[in-house]
């Protein structure tokens, strides 16, 4: 008998103890944002669709066409052309183009580029109709990136982006 | 309702019937928001925020596309039993209305049988829903109309006999007795034991959590009823809040004084005011008992129900009628 | 030492087999010890009694064979032993899912995979493949291949 | 009223229910077939597949840094362990050793994986019991442990972070310093799990006595992990067979004694903590130097051999089996999922229990689909 009633007694300490919890937690800030209007920082490392990245001394990309990117990519997503320059023996990319609803993000393809002219991007806020809005010119973006701001963006990789990037 | 309607008693039913719907429409979709807002608070995050200030019209917006929806009817289901279902459990819940005293004046019908009567319909919700279950040909919906079978005997007794011993403490049924006669000291002071397992079995009464187990999400997917879409659903979802506010009412008026103010003191505060306040805070209280608790199984319920309430209500009410005889 | 004891029982139920011990850790098994198809019941049965328990079975397709690998393990430190058995292509493993019981499915994969069967085992529906899948991915003349070798090219 | 068909005729009892694979407690695409007779389980027959992905004959086709990626694929939920085991076998095959500070930021890693799986079971099975608030609680500290991953890795779920030879990418200062942040939080947090959870006695009841695995069943369905350990086996490879630096660690193997949901419950709770204490010595020990092993060639390619490396996943014991032709792709990747045996057991476990103890001793076992199914 008076196991039993112990038993109810703890057990229903046991309870009030559990809402003692939860109503300390109605009155404490929120953890949430509220996500189109706030936005939170993103990681410095954060991995979006690789893009070229444009130097200072070049103005533009550095990218040779040499195809690593391409053969060590484990999801096929990328496709580069190259055409010879004709002062250098190298060759300068013509037409880098990903197609990122492939993309597993594993960044293979940034760490075997021997020019370093890959970098993650910022962006996260990607959304298309069909799947061919997920195919992306890397050439064409980084032109129009290079258009909109005359000072190239640097070594953007460890720069700390808030918000949207493009 | 006020003399100025005494002259016509049917102008008097109407005004009050429109009343009653209106009210207890606005009611549950004003509930449903503040179940939203309190899980969203308890849980570190705002809750609706988008339609409205503070998101206040969300869940009309939600009655809205709930109305627009398509009923579907499942394959081989008893289609006038299925879509009877959540009439029936609407209309038990409306009945409650009639007899609540929401004030000294503001009873539409001070019935001498009222905590009879609410008590009486209650118990058709659990039809409804076995009903609906039944006729969905679906065995979640099955099961979760058999265990709501089960859970319906596991707390009406008790149930009952904690509003017993408020009942020989009055010697009446009529709520308008029994506030009047909580004027000085609520019952709750006088029976916690029976206030609270009124409470409790209030919670299962409702199907909330921890005593959801007819529609026990994450086992029966949404129990019985699985397969209701737009208003089928909707009403159930209604009634569940409509019914959730009867049960918190009556307990304001059972136990916490109904609209007398806390030992005599009214504050000069309408006692219209005194009893939805303590109707909102025991709704409250519910809402953070389901935002805290896991749900039980329903042999334990029962095990509860049989093991610990009906003995510890028994008991209550045997002391009750002993104290009462002896003084 | 559980592995020990287990060693001289395999020694003792096959009398010719090779334990080959692995001393740089590198195959994280102790030692690996091959058997004929018709002993793996049997040394099953030696890692059961001794209180192994089975961390899983896989297949390897060579040109010549099947290869069958048991990875035997017990709750003590570093204690993994394998038992390999060359199958045929054609031929029928005995199945040890009455010995350990979560061999069952593990027999059901490697039959989902590679197409071998499992004599014994009562229960060869398909596990991770579609219920009517009739084609083995994991044999190396499914789909694409990059290398296929005959058993001593690799272990030789 | 049209003729009504019945699927079995009036007299019989038992009838199957099909749970899944889309239903709010399965976690995935687990499919169990139950014969029921009334709330009581008869039978129950998992059935598995729905994810399968093939990801060991991807692997044959792969060099072996493109498997990379898929590994954290299997079991999403600790993506850093499996990663962090692939890395261990081709190291294993290939003989390469990774520098001090990579094996130190590895294992500080992989712990903070292990805890945020943890605090992700544990939310969700308090989801399955019907409570909901501690899973957001849950996410929220799991929250900040994604962050910390998120900083190192630039990503949230798939980290693809191991590299052959080291880590792909260096901790800083703001990384040990968001880490210890974390774990002096945690230190506050365990109390409140205890007082919502753990100390309830509807939770209690819920779980003491419910879906008991006995060690000797553990054993023949070969259960690792915290389900084994809830029987009162103290293995793990931690310590059975110490990789990287796990040896240089002061930490205990949380055991149960009745192999019930809630002793799977205190031992995976236990485990954070002592993971919290691995992470702690290793921020304390956390040596400089190189993080990657210099002279990785781009393409490895192992010499003939085969190579198996366990490791301690969040579930269980895991490992990768490779065998090497001596090519560049791996001649045969064989994956021991620790979730298969732990799903398999359930044939035993789940007939005479009721329904809604289905659902506590399937959440209790955290099994995660797509790891079984590759």
């Amino acid at each position: 008998m008076m196991s039993y009633l112990k038993s109810i007694v703890f057990g229903g300490l046991s309870l009030v103890e559990g809402m003692a919890v939860t109503f300390r937690r109605l009155f404490q800030p929120l953890v949430t944002v509220q996500y189109p209007r706030e936005k939170i920082p993103l990681s410095h490392a954060y991995r979006g669709h690789i893009e070229l990245k444009s130097f200072e001394d070049t103005g533009t990309h550095k990218c040779i066409a040499c195809g690593s990117c391409e053969r060590v990519c484990p999801s096929c997503v990328i496709r580069v052309k190259g055409v010879k320059q004709p002062a250098a023996s190298s060759k300068i990319a013509s037409q880098y183009i990903i197609d990122f609803s492939k993309c597993s993000l594993c960044g293979l393809c940034v760490e075997c580029c021997p020019t370093h002219t890959l970098q993650f991007s910022k962006e996260y806020e990607l959304v298309g109709e069909t799947r061919k809005d997920c195919i992306i010119d890397l050439i064409a973006r980084i032109a129009s990136q290079c258009d909109k701001s005359k000072t190239p963006e640097g070594s953007g990789g460890e720069k700390r982006t808030g918000g949207l990037a493009a | 309702m006020s003399e100025g309607f005494q002259g016509s008693e049917w102008l008097r039913v109407i005004l009050g019937l429109l009343i009653v719907l209106g009210f207890s429409q606005f009611n549950a979709l004003f509930l449903v928001w503040l179940e939203r807002k309190v899980a969203g608070h308890i849980q570190l995050r705002p809750g609706p925020m988008e339609v409205g200030p503070h998101g206040l019209l969300q869940s009309v917006m939600d009655g809205v596309k709930l109305v627009g929806k398509e009923l579907i009817l499942p394959l081989q289901a008893d289609k006038r039993l299925f879509f009877v279902a959540p009439v029936m459990v609407f209309m038990p819940v409306l009945v409650g209305f009639l007899v609540l005293p929401f004030g000294p004046n503001l009873i539409i019908c001070d019935m001498n049988v009222g905590v009879l009567l609410v008590f009486a319909f209650s118990t058709f919700t659990v039809l409804a829903i076995l009903t609906g279950g039944w006729a969905s040909n679906n065995k979640y919906a099955l099961l979760g109309a058999v265990r709501s079978v089960a859970q319906n005997i596991a707390y009406e007794i008790p149930l009952l006999l904690a509003v017993l011993s408020v009942v020989i403490m009055v010697n009446s049924l009529s709520f308008s007795d029994i506030v009047n006669a909580q004027k000085n000291i609520w019952f709750i002071f006088l029976q916690p034991a029976a206030g609270l397992i009124y409470l409790i079995s209030a919670v299962a009464e409702t199907n909330r959590a921890p005593f959801d187990i007819p529609e026990a999400e994450s086992e029966l997917v949404a129990g019985f009823h699985t397969e209701y879409s737009g208003m089928g659903f909707g009403l159930f979802f209604l009634a569940e809040y409509t019914n959730m506010f009867i049960v918190c009412a009556i307990a304001t008026s059972l136990f916490f004084g109904g609209w007398n103010g806390l030992f005599g003191i009214s504050l000069g505060i309408p006692g219209v005011f005194w009893f939805l306040l303590k109707t909102y805070f025991l709704i409250f209280v519910i809402m953070w008992v389901r935002w805290t608790f896991p749900r039980v199984r329903f042999d334990q319920l029962m095990n509860f129900s049989w093991k610990v309430m009906i003995p510890v209500s028994l008991a209550n009410l045997i002391v009750t009628a002993v104290v009462i005889k002896l003084f | 030492m559980k592995v020990r004891e287990i060693e001289r029982s395999i020694a003792d139920k096959f009398p010719d087999a090779i334990f080959k011990r692995d001393e740089s850790g590198k195959t994280g098994a102790l030692w690996s010890v091959a058997v004929p198809v018709s002993g793996v019941r049997g040394a099953a049965e030696a890692f059961e009694t001794a209180g192994f328990f089975l961390e899983t079975i896989t297949a390897l397709d060579f040109q010549d064979t099947f290869e069958l690998v048991y990875h035997f393990n017990c709750y003590e430190a570093a204690s993994r032993v394998a038992v390999r058995a060359l199958v045929g292509h054609d031929q029928v493993p005995p199945s040890i899912f009455d010995i350990f019981r979560g061999a069952g499915w593990l027999e059901r994969e490697i039959h989902d995979f590679f197409g071998i069967g499992f004599s014994g085992n009562p229960d060869m529906r398909p596990l991770l493949l579609p219920e009517d899948a009739d084609y083995h991915p994991l044999r190396k003349n499914f789909g694409k291949v990059d290398s296929y070798h005959k058993r001593e090219d690799i272990y030789g | 009223m049209a003729e009504r068909q019945m699927d079995a005729p009036a007299t019989e009892q038992i009838y199957t229910l099909n749970l899944g694979p889309q239903h709010p407690s399965t976690h995935g695409v687990l499919r169990v077939l139950l014969d029921l007779d009334g709330e009581f389980i008869v039978k129950a027959d998992p059935v598995i597949g729905y994810c399968h992905r093939g990801h060991e004959k991807m692997a044959e086709n792969r060099l072996y840094k493109q498997f990379l990626p898929n590994t954290s694929r299997m079991d999403y939920l600790s993506g850093m362990l499996f990663n962090h085991g692939f890395v261990l076998a081709v190291e294993r095959l290939t003989g390469i050793e990774a520098p001090e500070r990579a094996k130190y930021i590895r294992v500080i890693v992989s712990e903070l994986n292990r805890i945020s799986s943890h605090l992700l079971w544990f939310g969700t099975y308090l989801m399955d019991l019907g409570g909901f608030t501690p899973f957001l609680y849950a996410f929220d500290d799991r929250e900040h442990i994604l962050d910390i991953l998120d900083s190192v890795s630039g990503s949230r779920l798939t980290y693809s972070y191991c590299r052959f030879g080291g880590v792909c990418r260096d901790v800083d200062q703001a990384f040990v310093e968001m880490t210890r942040a974390f774990l002096k939080r945690m230190a506050g947090r365990w109390t409140d799990y205890e007082k919502l959870v753990s100390r309830n006695i509807i939770f209690i009841n819920r779980t003491r006595r419910v879906g008991v695995i006995d060690r000797e069943l553990a054993r023949q369905y070969g259960v690792t992990g915290p389900n084994l350990r809830a029987c009162g086996v103290a293995f793990d490879v931690r310590k059975a067979e110490p990789y990287e630096v796990y040896d240089r660690f002061d930490f205990d193997i949380p055991t149960g004694s009745r192999g019930d949901a809630l002793d799977r419950y205190c031992v995976r709770f236990e485990e954070m903590r002592q993971s919290c204490r691995i992470i702690e010595q290793a921020l304390d020990s956390l040596p400089g130097g190189r993080f990657l092993a210099p002279k990785i060639p781009q393409k490895i390619i192992p010499t003939k051999g085969e190579a198996y490396a366990a490791f301690e996943s969040a579930r269980g014991l895991a490992a990768f089996y490779l065998v090497s032709d001596g090519g560049s792709r791996p001649y045969r990747c064989h994956i021991r999922a620790p979730s298969f045996g732990n799903l398999n057991v359930l044939t035993e476990v789940l007939p005479d229990t009721m329904l809604a103890d289905t659902i506590s001793i399937l959440g209790s076992i955290d099994v995660v689909i797509p790891e079984i199914d590759r």
